[in-house]
């Protein structure tokens, strides 16, 4: 614990030195080496308690109402630790160089001291114990995201991405007020321990957390903040944010759920559906975007909807008594917590190395990268075959658990809780394809191919510590793919902690489970090794014989041009148009006129339908009615004198008549 | 004897100020006042001071509280004065709304109606009885009625001219409070006559409860105008947004909590007659109803003078929500009032900044403050996001605490209403002050960037400090003492 | 490793060639011609595999990787595949959908192989390929949950061991509307009529065919022998549920299933020669009618 | 002290029916005037020095110093009468007789613990009270504001001398005090008015205001 504590002190001073020294070049240096350090320290208890040892925790005074500060690092915190100090660490190096780009432009002082910052928050949030320390540490956490969000806030696009990011937050953090509060109504204390839902409705509070902690997870429809903000902040900052800022949502959600007891039926279906909506819909936007940033936050909606569905499935485990669903439920979006902070992480650093390279984030002015920057190429393949859940890699472990939970549900359960599971099945097979589907566009339009334009031409790898951190990334994807029973095998305590199922049950349902793991795992290796043969006897094959270089086979056409490469909207067409009417496309199109037209143009682009539909709307009716009231400063003093006496009086006749 | 100091300070140094000549030393005497103020008041922490003037002066938790928000930010406000008032050209200058010319009036008058101000709000703390209250509440308003006008336009003129008639038939009603309270009185011998605080409070089971019922109308209404409760707060965007910022910054931080105070007051004398309830339903009606009020002028406020003003009813809004749940609701009011008083202050300070370079008071023309300014950008955005209530500062706390009443209570409609209305406000005064910070600086800044004098800066800052460090420790004496109060309000 | 185990695996890897050559010869005959020897596809393979190679200048490893992948994949799923009675190589809860995932590799190093030559009219193959993927994933996977809801069970090999003919008398309907599902996802993944034609010879219709236009040789070779063993597998899903021989003696059953096996061959290659291929628009049609079809077993399976 | 209270209720009567500023001026100057008369007349028992000097004072204030200023800021500002009224005088004195309903059945609702000098004294009060909000929400300039302002002042007062007793001198004297101040500060903000506007019409002064409908 002591060590935690000096984490977060390094941290912290670390990037309140960067801010001191924000006109040196020692800012970066400093804020990076800070928060690699803090994250190093801090990493350690969370090990250690994951490896086993016992729950660490500290409870000191702390001087403001209803606070105290109290710390705790059990299984689940822990396990949330891990993603957010690693990947953090990581970052920390990518950024380091990433940065050097905006020496001129900005003072990036103030750039690290709100990384460290949100850092130390996002740990604190996972740690915290009481309820003041908690909403203290989650707005920090958002103030201190907001800010890095606008680190280019000269660009009204981003400006505006700020500002729906900071509302939503600020919303959802209403939410979690009255959430709290209301828990604490019975217990005396808003200590964690001594938190329940006994006395106030215990649905309306499950909503409450479900709405309040779901904005910043990114359900649908709360996640309209998502895909402005990410894209608007450096890539580092987005790696962070969606790889593990967001997954906070989901660790308050689980800690909230542990308190409320015994879940009705309608919980599991409930977060199900919202699973499963935020699932299809984040992919789906998602094929339909062509900047490759916004293309990937969506993919963070739809990863968050495939982390409810497996807390779902956990729920309806827990309220029909049926241990294995509800172990491997927790045990598949626990899972896949860490595994999409790993690959979200990684392919968002890509997409930065990308953009850093060639100055553009627009994928149909990309192309042919893979032969100029060969190991962000391999990262970015690797970290897109994971996240389309594809074997051998670590994405299909977390899903493989979610629908074997799912599946024996199928088979054991009664309709009422099938049916729900089947929806499960189909809609991450559904899930499944789309993103596929998503990623080999993003892939093969960014990396293969030729070159739509001169930004992709004159593209370069970028330096070792950019490119370390994507390749270390991408091996942990592998590792964790193959070693698929032993990562189940450190699932046990932290399940157990989030199910509150007795550790006996978990441990026989997680052993039943490890035998698939292992084949799962056997199988990723069995098909690894497989290609290496066939590559060798491939290579064997043509080793003697002449292997000639032409090009490509173009149909008997003349002269083929890079811009007549198939474009990432084309190539996504076929399903945007299927989907229509969820995406709700715009087109913009100057048909070709005469014989021989000068120009012609289609562009497509998808705004979110949720903003579009019901947001701008709302709010602007709601500031419509305001104005509308506004007559009553109208600058009359006559009239001001005439509120005071009416207000007398009426006040006189109602009181005392 | 403290008391007496107290009251003397500036009292004497505003007459002092107002016959001397050469701006420079009534500066060192302005700053010397507020210093010594100031040093008082911190003494009366570490030694208690005796009751006065047969019990009429005398300093109780819940003064001492209020007594010590007003010197503090006297002070900041006195420091910041002195670089203000060296920036102001002494020349008819131009009206950058108007375009008219227009002079400011004497130093010396402003100076010494800024000492009188401070004398009267002293006063309204110390005082016991309520007749004398009533007379020092009077007097702020006259003395601040100059500080308003300080540039003579026309547009501070008709904010004068309407805090002048709004506040005084406000607080002739107070009088006409006065005079009922007297009448409850006057059933019973026990307190018959009595004017102290402690006898009416001592002999309140005998007080006739319809007259003390209209009473605490008549003073709700009455100091309700001047502590800006809607649908009495017309005049306050007037005023605030055309003084003078310093002064924009005490009628708002110090003033208005004078008024709450003569509320609490009465309060008092209810809750000892057992009708605490009577008033307090209608502090959370006016509570929500100040906050909505505020909320629709907020939301879309193109003058970000105004902005704070409104957000000032807010406020005031927050803390009569939080004395009408009474309980820890009140602790949280008390507690509200100190975290509002100092952000709030800090706000209009560095809104003088901006105007001071920008020449404009619409957010509109406003951008990149942060570029052109860097501390005070960093100033005001911090304060926004303080006074809307987000950790770590200090009214995040208060305003935690007053919704946790709320829901204990089981008043979970209020509750709603409240978080609703927060979190409106929030989205309104947040896109003014974040569409003002942020963004690129203006072209006629790139070149050269205005400078940002230290008496300019160090008084908010020091004020900032002070709101971040109550959102992450609050001094165990001052919550003891905020504990005190909140139980003289039983 | 018995007898058992490695029998289906092996019956794929060798066999599955000649469900081409059955298809093609069918088809001939239908079309009143001699049609070329069943063997033919194994001389094809083998005449790849002796080819030289050429690249386009636009590829990188991508494209040369992904026929390796790709059959790897295959391989994989072989050995997960129950032949009717006959258990597959190595069986585990849930390995239908690691079953189901392998193809999910293939396609997508095919397409990415596809785009890495950075022809349109690959590309246009690579996308329809992916869309319609898309949709035949999910009924792939309901249509087996329907099975094992059914069977009560979770593997493979277990779901078809408990297929037999109760399951036909019993559950006729339902095993007949998975049936059908099945098959036309067998169609689609497979590229075959009415979904594509394996024959055509205009790229802007095809979709499988079009995106391995560059390429040759060996990696033709892998491709090819992919198909068909992805061919193979997928067919025996189908067989497995309409050949409910269940009499305990593998070799009995092995050889029901194979039967059953060449049986569909002839059935696809009737397909093929009497239907032609659908308009692309109403590809997606064909199978969410399929979708619904296997929504309909379990709703049957539910009751 | 009937008769005066009388008086005062015709006078606020007459007031809300006067058109010239002179008029209305002189008017609440004899309103002064019978406050001082009040406040002899509710110690009428007792006559103390206090008494006298606290009359007197107020007599010299309200009865003689406030309408001087008054009628020096009106020389000062070239308006005779008040400008055309948001309420025509008619309805200005319907809305007088409603208001002496609703104060005496206000006072009906508060039963004076103590015997009072007289039943007249809260209706009236209040009803002075009430005139002179209406006065303030009803008319244009500002003058009339601040002679409306006094007369509710008056009101107010009214009550206080009549009804309260032994509130301290030096409460009464401050009173007295903060009064004065207000009204000579209003006397200068009105010459301030007039300079800067050319006129005194404070429905004029809307240049402040959230709404720009």
């Amino acid at each position: 614990m002591s060590l935690l504590l000096l984490a977060l002190g390094v941290l912290v001073g670390s990037g309140a030195l960067a801010l001191l020294a924000a006109r040196t070049p020692w800012a970066s240096r400093l804020g990076a080496s800070g928060a690699i350090a803090g994250c190093t320290l801090a990493i350690i208890p969370a090990v250690r308690v994951l490896a086993g040892s016992a729950t660490e925790s500290l409870r000191v005074g702390w001087q403001v109402p209803y606070g105290a500060f109290f710390v705790e690092i059990d299984a689940l915190s822990a396990f949330f630790l891990v993603p957010i100090l690693g990947l953090s660490a990581l970052v920390a190096v990518y950024g380091a160089e990433y940065l050097a780009a905006y020496r001129e432009a900005r003072r990036l002082g103030a750039a690290w001291f709100f990384f460290n910052l949100l850092v130390a928050t996002m740990v604190l949030v996972v740690v915290a114990r009481n309820t003041v320390l908690f909403l203290v540490a989650w707005e920090l956490m958002a103030l201190a995201s907001f800010f890095l969000v606008t680190f280019e806030d000269d660009q009204r696009s981003v400006r505006n991405a700020g500002w729906i990011y900071l509302v939503a937050t600020h919303l959802g953090t209403a939410c979690l007020l009255a959430l709290f509060i209301l828990l604490g109504r019975t217990g005396g204390s808003l200590d964690f321990d001594r938190l329940s839902g006994a006395p106030a409705p215990v649905g309306l509070l499950f909503l409450l957390a479900v709405i309040g902690f779901g904005v910043k997870a990114g359900f649908v429809p709360f996640h309209v903040w998502l895909p402005e903000a990410h894209p608007a902040a450096p890539s580092h900052v987005s790696a962070v944010m969606s790889g593990v800022m967001i997954k906070t949502g989901i660790y308050g959600l689980v800690r909230i759920l542990s308190f409320l007891g015994p879940p009705p039926a309608w919980w599991g279906c409930v977060l199900c559906g919202v699973g499963l909506t935020s699932g299809i819909l984040g992919v789906l936007f998602a094929l339909a975007q062509h900047d490759l940033k916004r293309l990937l936050a969506y993919h963070s909606v739809e990863n968050i909807g495939i982390i409810a569905v497996g807390l779902g499935v956990g729920e309806l485990g827990l309220s029909t008594g049926s241990a294995p669903l509800a172990v491997l439920g927790f045990a598949g979006a626990l899972l896949h917590v860490l595994n999409h902070a790993i690959f979200k992480g990684l392919l968002f650093l890509g997409a930065g190395a990308v953009a850093h390279a060639t100055g553009t984030r627009e994928i149909d002015n990309l192309g042919g990268l893979l032969k100029r920057m060969p190991w962000t190429g391999v990262a970015f393949l690797i970290g897109a075959v994971a996240i389309s859940g594809l074997p051998p890699l670590n994405g299909f472990v977390s899903e493989f658990l979610i629908y074997l939970g799912a599946l024996r549900g199928v088979v054991s359960a009664n309709s009422t809780v099938a049916v729900p599971l089947l929806c499960v099945i189909a809609g991450l097979a559904l899930i499944g394809g789309l993103a596929a589907a998503c990623f080999t566009k993003a892939f093969g339009m960014v990396f293969l191919g030729q070159p739509r334009s001169e930004h992709a031409t004159h593209a370069h790898e970028p330096g070792l510590a950019m490119r370390v951190p994507m390749l270390l990334l991408a091996v942990s994807c592998v590792v964790i793919g193959c070693l698929a029973p032993v990562v189940g095998g450190t699932l046990l305590p932290v399940v157990e902690r989030a199910s509150g199922l007795p550790a006996e049950t978990v441990r026989g349902v997680m052993a039943a489970a490890t035998g698939p793991l292992s084949f799962v795992g056997a199988a990723a290796l069995g098909v690894l090794l497989l290609a290496a043969l066939l590559a060798g006897v491939r290579h064997q094959l043509l080793s003697g014989r002449r292997v000639e270089e032409s090009c490509t086979w173009d149909c008997g056409y003349a002269r083929p041009s890079p811009r007549m490469q198939y474009t990432a909207a084309s190539f996504a067409q076929p399903l945007t148009d299927l989907f229509r009417l969820l995406l709700q496309s715009r087109h913009h199109l100057v048909p070709p006129v005469g014989l021989f037209p000068r120009q012609a143009s289609l562009t497509v682009d998808t705004p979110d339908v949720c903003e579009a539909r019901f947001y701008t709307p709302v709010f602007t009716a709601i500031g419509r009615g305001l104005s509308a009231l506004r007559w009553l400063q109208h600058g009359q003093v006559h009239l001001y004198v005439l509120y005071i006496a009416l207000t007398l009086l009426v006040l006189l006749v109602w009181k005392l008549g | 004897m403290i008391v007496i100091a107290l009251l003397a300070i500036p009292t004497l140094s505003g007459i002092g100020a107002f016959f001397m000549t050469g701006d420079a030393r009534r500066r060192v005497l302005l700053v010397v006042a507020a210093v010594l103020h100031a040093g008082v008041a911190a003494a009366t922490w570490i030694v208690p001071p005796a009751a006065t003037a047969g019990g009429w002066l005398r300093l109780d938790p819940l003064g001492q509280l209020f007594l010590s928000v007003t010197s503090a930010l006297f002070l900041a406000a006195a420091l910041y004065a002195v670089g203000y008032l060296r920036r102001e050209r002494r020349a008819a200058h131009r009206d950058f709304e108007e375009g008219l010319l227009f002079t400011n009036a004497p130093e010396a008058t402003f100076t010494a109606c800024l000492l009188f101000f401070l004398a009267a709000m002293t006063l309204v703390t110390v005082s016991q009885a309520f007749g004398l209250l009533w007379v020092a509440i009077e007097a702020t308003t006259l003395a601040s009625a100059p500080l308003i006008y300080f540039h003579r336009q026309h547009r501070s003129l008709e904010a004068t001219w309407k805090y002048l008639l709004i506040c005084s038939v406000g607080i002739a009603l107070a009088l006409l409070g006065n005079f009922f309270l007297a009448v409850a009185a006057s059933d019973h011998t026990a307190v018959r006559g009595a004017v102290l605080l402690d006898d009416l409070i001592r002999g309140a089971s005998h007080l006739q409860v319809a007259w003390l019922k209209a009473a605490l109308l008549l003073f709700l209404v009455g100091y309700g105008t001047k502590m800006g409760l809607a649908p009495l707060h017309t005049w306050l965007p007037d005023a605030h947004s055309e003084a003078p910022s310093v002064v924009s910054a005490l009628l708002s931080g110090a003033l208005l909590n004078c008024a709450f105070l003569g509320i609490l007051r009465v309060q008092q004398v209810c809750a000892a007659a057992g009708q605490a309830e009577f008033g307090q339903q209608l502090y959370v009606g006016f509570g929500l109803l100040s906050m909505a009020v505020a909320a629709v002028f907020i939301v879309g406020q193109a003058d970000f003078k105004r902005l704070l003003a409104y957000s000032s009813v807010e406020h005031m809004g927050v803390l009569m929500l939080g004395v009408g749940l009474g309980g820890s609701g009140t602790f949280g009011a008390l507690l509200h009032a100190v975290n509002h008083s100092l952000a709030k202050a800090m706000l209009f300070l560095v809104a003088g900044n901006i105007l001071a370079v920008y020449q404009s008071k619409s957010t509109a023309d406003v951008s990149g403050v942060l570029r052109v300014l860097p501390a005070s950008g960093i100033l005001w955005i911090a304060g926004f996001f303080a006074i809307t209530g987000s950790p770590p500062f200090g009214p995040f706390l208060s305003e935690f605490t007053i919704l946790k009443a709320a829901l204990d209570h089981g008043r979970d409609g209020v509750a709603a209403a409240y978080l609703a209305l927060l979190a409106l406000i929030f989205v309104g005064m947040i896109t003014a002050g974040l569409r003002m910070t942020q963004g690129a600086a203006a072209d006629r800044w790139t070149l050269a960037r205005p400078a940002e004098p230290v008496l300019a800066i160090a008084p908010p800052a020091a004020l900032a400090a002070l709101v971040l460090m109550l959102g992450l420790y609050i001094p165990p004496i001052l919550r003891r003492a905020i504990e005190e109060a909140a139980h003289l309000l039983g | 490793m018995t007898e058992a185990s490695i029998g289906s695996p092996l019956a794929a890897l060798c066999l599955s060639p000649l469900l081409l050559g059955v298809i093609g010869r069918t088809k001939a005959i239908m079309a009143g011609r001699t049609g070329a020897p069943l063997l033919q596809p194994y001389r094809d393979v083998a005449k790849l595999l002796r080819k030289a190679a050429v690249y386009s200048r636009t590829t990188t490893w991508v494209f040369r990787a992904g026929p390796v992948v790709g059959l790897a994949a295959v391989l994989g799923a072989t050995a997960l595949i129950p032949l009717g009675g006959v258990p597959a190589a190595c069986s585990f809860e849930g390995d239908l959908f690691l079953f189901a995932y392998l193809f999910g590799l293939l396609r997508f190093f095919a397409v990415v192989a596809a785009l890495d030559t950075g022809s349109s009219f690959e590309g246009m193959g690579a996308s329809r390929e992916v869309a319609f993927a898309a949709i035949a994933e999910p009924v792939l996977l309901l249509a087996l949950a329907a099975v094992a809801r059914q069977v009560g069970s979770v593997s493979l090999t277990t779901m078809y061991a408990g297929v037999d003919a109760s399951a036909w008398s019993g559950g006729f309907p339902t095993s007949a509307l998975l049936a059908g599902a099945l098959v036309v996802v067998f169609l689609a993944e497979n590229a075959r009529v009415p979904v594509d034609d394996p024959t055509t010879h205009l790229e802007l219709t095809m979709i499988h065919e079009v995106m391995v236009l560059d390429h040759g040789g060996p990696d033709l070779a892998f491709i090819l022998y992919g198909g068909a063993v992805k061919l193979w597998v997928l067919g025996a899903l189908i067989v497995g549920l309409i050949v409910p021989v269940r009499s305990g003696n593998l070799w009995l059953d092995g050889a029901a299933a194979i039967a059953g096996m060449f049986g569909l061959a002839v059935v696809t290659g009737l397909i093929e020669s009497s239907m032609a291929r659908w308009r692309l628009v109403r590809v997606p049609q064909l199978l969410v009618g399929a979708g619904v079809l296997s929504v309909l077993a379990l709703v049957l399976t539910l009751r | 002290m009937d008769p005066a209270l009388v008086f005062l209720a015709l006078t606020s009567v007459l007031l809300l029916g006067s058109s010239r500023l002179t008029r209305c001026i002189r008017l609440v100057a004899f309103q002064g005037v019978l406050l001082a008369a009040l406040t002899i007349a509710a110690h009428a028992n007792e006559i103390t020095l206090r008494v006298v000097m606290l009359a007197a004072l107020i007599l010299a204030l309200k009865g003689a110093a406030f309408p001087w200023l008054l009628s020096r800021v009106l020389r000062g500002a070239e308006v005779r009468r008040e400008i055309e009224p948001m309420v025509s005088y008619m309805l200005s004195m319907a809305a007088g007789t409603f208001g002496l309903v609703l104060s005496f059945w206000l006072s009906a609702r508060l039963p004076l613990p103590t015997l009072p000098t007289s039943t007249l004294v809260v209706p009236v009060a209040l009803f002075t009270t009430l005139v002179g909000l209406f006065l303030i929400v009803s008319r244009r300039t500002a003058l009339m504001q601040v002679l409306a302002y006094l007369v509710l002042e008056n009101g107010i007062y009214t009550f206080g001398v009549a009804v309260v007793e032994g509130m301290p001198m030096i409460v009464e004297l401050g009173i007295l005090l903060d009064v004065f101040v207000a009204v000579f500060v209003m006397g200068i903000a009105i010459f301030h008015i007039n300079r800067e506007f050319d006129h005194i019409d404070a429905d004029q002064l809307t240049m402040l205001r959230d709404w720009t409908g």
